[in-house]
């Protein structure tokens, strides 16, 4: 093992931040991902609060060098509570044309963007769609422009080392990665360790990585190239064991942990989407775990098999994206009949139809509600945050297991590549849960839909235990016996039946939580991935003296019991959401008609920015409003 | 992870014997009167006992239709669940719980059209399920409109002109599909349907065994040419492994190759003997879809019989293993909670 | 051909009903439908309106003398205007004690029961569940019972026919028949010209059967067995030609008609459901029509196909109920991204899931509304009566292809087996329907998605349209051109304006239609097949004075422009509708919290009674009543 | 009933005369550099002018996938649908309008996982459509997991410790499926992919070709085998109709028939010469379905060609034909609304 050395002097003054947000671009190919995360890892282990947001191409591979073909990664870290990657950026770093283009909107004003000036060639301009080199022309004015030519610089460092050309222009992205360690006075130590592991086995790649890397911190040192440098302290964070978490996997940790904790096998039926297909493809690395991933060949047999493991008594689950939603649909009503436990994840994309399958969108709530035939009442979750993907899916498996009910999960694209800091919790801190599988002959025999008085969930027999021999299925019920039946009362009663047990559930769900004085002008409320714009938004108006508060809804069926008498407080509501109104509606319907809304449909996040001036406007002037978005 | 189903259910104890006393359910059968499912039900009730599987450790999963009914019926577990999709289910329940006895009951609709898909999958996958296909050439259940396997031409309640399409040979459609065990039988033949049933219940793998079944209502008499003591020596050729291929009244006919065309000829003008013909071997592919493409030949007697019967390994077992040896790396002597939150590498502490 | 001749002197009292309720019920194998319908088309020729309502065993053949096998026919006639079959049953024929047993519950207080004695054998009674006989304890005291030994009779009056034991049994149906015609003055002639036309080829049957049926007549003369007659004369209906028109076949010659009108060829893609399938039976005896049914392997390949025939030019349909609706779900997202004319019927049935697949319900309409992932509006119109189904497809139809939208007909199991008199519109009555369908090679070329700035739909160019060659699909869209596009803007301006177009169709849809006053206590609201009781409990609140109104919607999106006009006037709203609360869950979202609700989801219609009853008890406490069903 | 489709299309009129250039869209193309789709796009581009069809009467379906964004590359009418969809788009499409040459483009995910079901109801029917299967034995556009035709044992993205299950062979199923025309080719072999396509087109029915596509981002090099050219002319069998199965370098090895068992021989010892083979016979589903189960077969070479070409009736003509029938009775001389509307013997009047 070496020692790593960089230049360690340096002249320029360093100026306390509170947040920062920088953003590395560049093509596909130029191991842009890898950066972004080592920065934010450096981030956290620094102590900062981070959230961060990888943005990949759409799914077809664009030609390299175009804006279609663009992969960046974004990180806000802060000295305190940070609840979004950010919307605009402090730093950016362009690795070529199409980077600039594709991301220069995002730059704030006064911010810096570090170009890799060999990006910029003629092709790369054209394949940009740049008439001249905003480089040279006067189109970049408003930014602090530091041309680079990273590659260059990159072969130099590497001129004593025996690598391809191709090797070496790989490598590039250290360099960039280097320049800003300096810049935001990170630390290059866990990277180093990282790539350690990384190429244990090719240790001229590594040493090529790590020289590269410092040769980019040099560099900033040596040529003096940023008039001053930056530093975010750390957050006061709660004292624990932390680990970056996306959403897919925050899920599919969640679904483990679900396993462990109620002593049942979990079986996850799957089939590919994007953005839901990484939930897959994790639990795949658990099989020491004993868990059972089923490639199926469609989403009806995904959410079918699952429905198969659950009769025999596992912990069943199934994940897809709005295609596969919909095509779920009719097996989900057979779950809300057959009363099985089931965790039925839909990371949601924007839509309709095929949409644009790697945008974020929160626009099928009212499909997670309504969108079974027949009374199908069933629960609805929604994480608010990547790393909270993981307590809802927990909270879907309890729930799932206690009330013996399917459970919607609504992710969306932005959580489920969306990367924060995850504070790993002890064992205790998660409650057991305790299926309700019964194994007891009762006398007059065993009765399949008997209901436990409190829950109202039925009893579960699985195939292996003796004498409890029963049949289950979608025809309408007796009651008890579960003994097939077309008589009239017995429907009503079973209908009734149904939508009891899943109302109930509210008694056993948390209240929901206010940001704010419980009363005042107008209460946000919000669901689902927009948590962070929406509450960044809100605490920097309360900051202002202005009376907003905040709820943030992580169960959509059954809404928590407090809702009705939190929204009593203010004399406006404002339900903020990535749809045309679904939330809304249902609250209008629920509650009161008068709800003002804001909706956005664009495939991308909320920024904190536009619902405080939404805010701000409807502040100003409240009536007529309605449907303003 | 200690596994709470391991804990709760029965591990193939002796003491749990049943007879087929102890598989008649309360409710009705409500079949019309002479519907060939009954001649199935009470074939797989007679074989059950038999199989040295616990009665709770049976368990029937089906689709829609009448013949999907067949779980209400008998004192195991059952899963009724949607049109088409049993195959899925089954794959779900076998695959969770690998020690169970599944059996898939699906009608030729539910396997053939809605959930020609699964059944196919199912048969690649060779996951250890029976499928028992109850094909009477119609949809019972919704009153009589044509399936896919109808005879082309054939006048239904939706093909008041004749069915448009030409039907599928689901025996052949197995085989395409990569099936281990491939079958017909007869619902009126309880001999060979019993048989049948034993033969696809030993097979390790899907066994997918297809049953001429009669509807006496919509479709009645549709195989009343393979069925009637009249016609059956003549029109129906059983196979049997390592038996030449003979039928006939009098035995008197059998089934030649000419190169790959398959021929009948005579045994009785002398011209020909046994030891012409055929010998079938179910273990060869080829000549499984050669004979079962004499299906609807009506120069050929229809055959009957295991058509396949070929080892592979199952699905369930390969996930199975593949856990096993998930579990015996280093990695899979900690499955704490604690072991499923670490990121090697990725922690980091703030005290 | 010979004269039927019948004992035509009778001296019994003939009293005059304003209506009158029949039914017929016996075992499936018993002809009850033949009869039944054999006495709707009497009453129908001698002008009284009818409604009639066939009521088949679930799916399943129950074995023959049991309840669950009983198959029964109900008609009501009347000398004006009738919405239902009626409630309570004025006659009851019961082939055997289980028929009894069935539909004892329904026959009025004094209501007349005429049993078949033969049916009452001990194994009758006990497949009926009966103790003891009813027709011979007290048990049916409120019930003016009349024994008769109809199969015996039967047999008398076919001693001399060479008919087999088993054909002289299956005729006792028109014994029956013959008896209710004498008592309720209807004439034999139109259905011995049926019987003439059916067995114009058996004529030992044909002689045997019209035998029987004046037998049944005899009898009732001179065995004097009824105390009175009873006359409904001819209701004032309007002047023209009438046939009788189920739910199924009405929207089958709806979408007939369509094509006709509109001059493309019609395509059907379907799956065999009940209780839908009947509509995919219809259309394949049209095929001189050039009709194109296509069964399908599954519902989803059913609306594909329709997806490819629409793209193809065709008036393109698919018809189905609850669970094959789930299927189609992924597939109407296709159909509103691509902008593709296409009629979806959903014959509504009892859910979820498998449910009740013989029993009606209106469950689905969250599910029309609301299914589909994304942001994906489209129109839903459901028909208020069995022969409103062909306008309601006609509707259907002319707005699909005007808009470039599919469109779902939310019709139900009550209404497609009901039967109706149908006026026949003369061919001016409907109007032509032009398609979008253009041919014209715009400068610039073609754009698939320019709209037509009235009314926003895009133009067809079908393929074999030279150099109008071009591509649609489910992904994202640039705008006019239809080039895919996962710009931000792009997306929410098609998400906008997908959602105008639908929602500028209210302009082009009747207004709601107000019954009664248009201000007053209480505003009855109605979807679907439930417009016969809801208007006959109207009609009769109305008539003992009561403050009460009715507004029955065929359109459920958009609403009528001017509904929330209407609701104004009135003190209180409620919506009746067979489910826990769907449209109102809309409405109050929509228009006003504070709407009242009267639910009902048993399998079962309402009856005119219960609905006055609730209107009643409404009336008379108002306040707390919300939620009360 | 007059037909507006047929009054504003165009009829086969020679002026629609096209070239290759006119089939070149706006829209850039947008598959990686070096994927096989590119190839099988310049072949459909080429071969189409020489069909005799006009541009506008030829249409493109796909399903979902990086081989079906296909119809956006070139400049025919096109749909691109949703996942495994595209066959059942396409026969209602085709049934529509029967005069149009329809092609469906698809991949190994969405024509045989997801899209399974309604590929072999298109086999069955017979639809007279062209299925051009992009077999990558991957699925591209969700980056990388493993599809029905990939390897057991093959680890993709979602299969880390090895395939579980074991493929479709895609020729088989098509032809246990009924299919009347099968047949595959390489991507990377214009010629026979050429051909292939040609003979595609010309067959009357479903055209069922399974193209071997290389995907040079997730699963590079599975073909190379078959299309490297020290390999490809000893592991590839080309299958030509009338022909001895030859293949080799030095075309010095053949394949030969022991009863129904084929082996591999050579032609240099002397000991056999080509006489001794199997001539090939693209009429005989028996010798495709034993050919065709060499695919995975290590000890043979990979066959490729047209394994099976035989005759059927196409479904829309059996509906064509149904309807003309129906037509041409002496109902079907009064299309008329008010004759739509009769219900003869049911209907009264009230004046
Ligand atoms: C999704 C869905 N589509 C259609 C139906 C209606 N349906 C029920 S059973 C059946 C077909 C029955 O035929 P088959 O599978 O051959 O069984 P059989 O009744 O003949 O035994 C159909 C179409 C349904 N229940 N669900
Ligand atoms: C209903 C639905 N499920 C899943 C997906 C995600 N998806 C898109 S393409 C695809 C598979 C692609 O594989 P293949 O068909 O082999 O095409 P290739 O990309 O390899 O050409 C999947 C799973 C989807 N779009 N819709
Ligand atoms: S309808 Fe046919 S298949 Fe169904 S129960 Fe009756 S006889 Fe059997
Ligand atoms: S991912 Fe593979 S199949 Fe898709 S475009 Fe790239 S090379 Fe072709
Ligand atoms: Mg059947
Ligand atoms: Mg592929």
């Amino acid at each position: 093992m070496f020692f790593i050395t960089v230049s360690a002097f340096t002249m320029k003054p360093t100026y306390n931040l509170d947040h920062a947000v920088i953003r590395f671009a560049g093509d596909s190919g130029d191991g842009i991902q890898i950066i972004g995360s080592q920065f934010a890892s450096a981030s956290a282990l620094l102590g900062n609060d981070i959230r961060s947001l990888p943005d990949f191409p759409a799914e077809i591979r664009a030609p390299e060098g175009s804006v279609g073909g663009v992969s960046s990664f974004q990180v806000q870290f802060g000295n305190s509570a940070v609840y979004t990657p950010g919307d605009k950026c402090d730093a950016l770093v362009a690795m070529n044309a199409a980077a600039l283009k594709a991301c220069v909107n995002d730059v704030a004003e006064g911010g810096i963007i570090i170009a890799n000036t060999a990006g910029f060639s003629e092709k790369n301009l054209r394949l940009a769609g740049y008439a001249q080199n905003p480089l040279e022309d006067k189109s970049l004015a408003k930014f602090n422009i530091f041309p680079v030519n990273i590659s260059q610089m990159t072969a130099h460092a590497l001129a004593d080392h025996k690598l391809s050309t191709r090797e070496t222009e790989r490598a590039k992205n250290f360099f960039a990665l280097g320049m800003m360690y300096w810049l935001y006075n990170r630390t290059i130590e866990p990277t180093a360790e990282w790539l350690r592991k990384k190429f244990s086995g090719q240790p001229e790649i590594l040493n090529a990585n790590i020289e590269v890397l410092c040769s980019g911190w040099d560099y900033a040192v040596n040529a003096e190239l940023f008039p001053v440098r930056y530093q975010v302290s750390a957050a006061p964070l709660p004292v624990g064991k932390y680990r970056s978490l996306t959403g897919n996997v925050g899920i599919a940790l969640g679904l483990i942990a679900g396993s462990i904790k109620s002593g049942l096998p979990l079986f996850f039926g799957g089939y590919p989407i994007t953005p839901a297909s990484d939930i897959l493809q994790t639990l795949t690395a658990y099989k020491h775990f004993g868990v059972k991933v089923f490639q199926a060949e469609d989403e009806i047999a995904a959410i079918a098999s699952a429905l198969g493991a659950s009769f025999g008594g596992n912990l069943a689950a199934t994940a897809t994206s709005g295609p596969g939603m919909s095509l779920k649909t009719e097996a989900l009503g057979l779950a809300v009949m057959a009363e099985l436990p089931l965790v039925v994840v839909n990371v949601q994309r924007s839509g309709p139809s095929t949409g644009m399958p790697t945008k974020t969108e929160q626009s099928d709530l009212f499909q997670a509600l309504y969108g079974r035939h027949g009374e199908a009442p069933l629960v609805v979750l929604a994480p608010a945050t990547p790393a909270e993907c993981f307590a809802i899916a927990f909270e879907a498996v309890r729930i799932a297991l206690k009330y013996m009910t399917p459970v919607i999960i609504l992710s969306d694209a932005y959580l489920a590549n969306g990367a924060e800091p995850w504070r790993i919790p002890g064992d205790d801190e998660l409650p057991d849960i305790e299926p309700r599988l019964t194994t007891e002959v009762p006398e007059g025999g065993f009765k399949p839909y008997l209901r436990n008085p409190e829950t109202l969930a039925r009893a579960w027999a699985v195939p292996g235990t003796p004498s409890l021999e029963h049949r289950i299925g979608g025809l309408e019920k007796q009651g008890a016996t579960g003994g097939v039946s077309h008589n009239p009362e017995h429907h009503a009663a079973m209908v009734k039946a149904r939508a009891a047990k899943i109302a109930g559930i509210a008694d056993d769900m948390p209240s929901a939580e206010l940001c704010g004085a419980d009363s005042g002008e107008i209460l946000v409320i919000s669901w689902g991935g927009t948590f962070g714009a929406v509450r960044t938004a809100v605490e920097s108006l309360q900051k202002q003296g202005e009376s907003v508060a905040h709820v943030h809804l992580r169960a959509l069926h059954p809404f928590p019991r407090n809702l009705a008498a939190l929204m009593q407080g203010f004399e406006h509501i404002v339900v903020a959401e990535l749809n045309s109104g679904q939330l809304v509606a249902v609250l209008r319907g629920e509650f009161a008609q008068n709800i003002f809304q804001y909706n956005k449909v664009s495939g991308q996040p909320f920024t904190a920015d536009e619902i405080t001036v939404f805010l701000h406007r409807f502040l100003a002037q409240k009536p007529v409003m309605r449907n303003a978005a | 992870m200690n596994n709470l189903i391991d804990s709760i259910t029965s591990n193939g104890t002796a003491e749990h014997n049943f007879t087929v006393k102890d598989l008649r359910p309360a409710a009705d059968v409500r079949w019309c009167a002479g519907c060939g499912d009954y001649s199935v039900l009470s074939q797989v009730q007679k074989l059950l006992p038999e199989l040295g599987v616990e009665r709770e450790n049976i368990a029937f999963v089906s689709g829609i239709g009448c013949s999907s009914r067949f779980p209400y019926y008998i004192e195991t577990y059952g899963f009724h669940t949607i049109h088409g999709r049993a195959a899925a289910v089954a794959t779900g329940l076998k695959v969770a719980r690998p020690e169970l006895s599944v059996w898939v009951i699906t009608g030729d609709g539910d396997a053939l059209s809605i959930g020609g898909n699964h059944t196919i999958h199912l048969l690649r996958r060779n996951v250890d399920v029976n499928v028992l296909l109850f094909n009477n050439q119609i949809y019972g259940l919704t009153k009589g409109q044509y399936s896919p396997t109808s005879q082309h031409g054939q006048v239904t309640k939706s093909s008041p002109t004749g069915m448009p399409d030409y039907p599928f040979n689901p025996v052949s459609l197995a085989l395409g599909a990569g099936g281990t065990f491939v079958a017909r039988t007869l619902d009126r033949d309880l001999k060979h349907l019993g048989a049948m049933l034993r033969r696809a219940a030993d097979h390790k793998g899907t066994s997918f065994l297809e049953i001429y079944q009669n509807c006496v209502v919509f479709n009645d008499g549709a195989f009343d040419e393979f069925t009637d003591k009249a016609t059956k020596p003549e029109r129906v050729l059983f196979l049997e492994h390592g038996q030449p291929l003979i039928f006939g009244a009098n035995k008197d006919k059998g089934i030649r190759l000419d190169g790959l065309k398959p021929e009948v000829v005579s045994l009785a003008s002398g011209e020909y003997s046994a030891e012409d013909l055929v010998i079938y071997d179910e273990h060869d592919p080829t000549l499984a879809f050669l004979i079962a493409n004499l299906t609807y030949n009506p120069d050929f007697p229809r055959p009957v019989g295991v058509f396949l019967n070929v080892d592979r390994p199952c699905y369930e077992d390969e996930i199975t293993a593949q856990i096993d040896a998930a579990k015996s790396t280093p990695k899979g002597s900690n499955t704490s909670l604690q072991a499923l939150f670490a990121s090697p590498g990725h922690e980091w502490s703030i005290a």
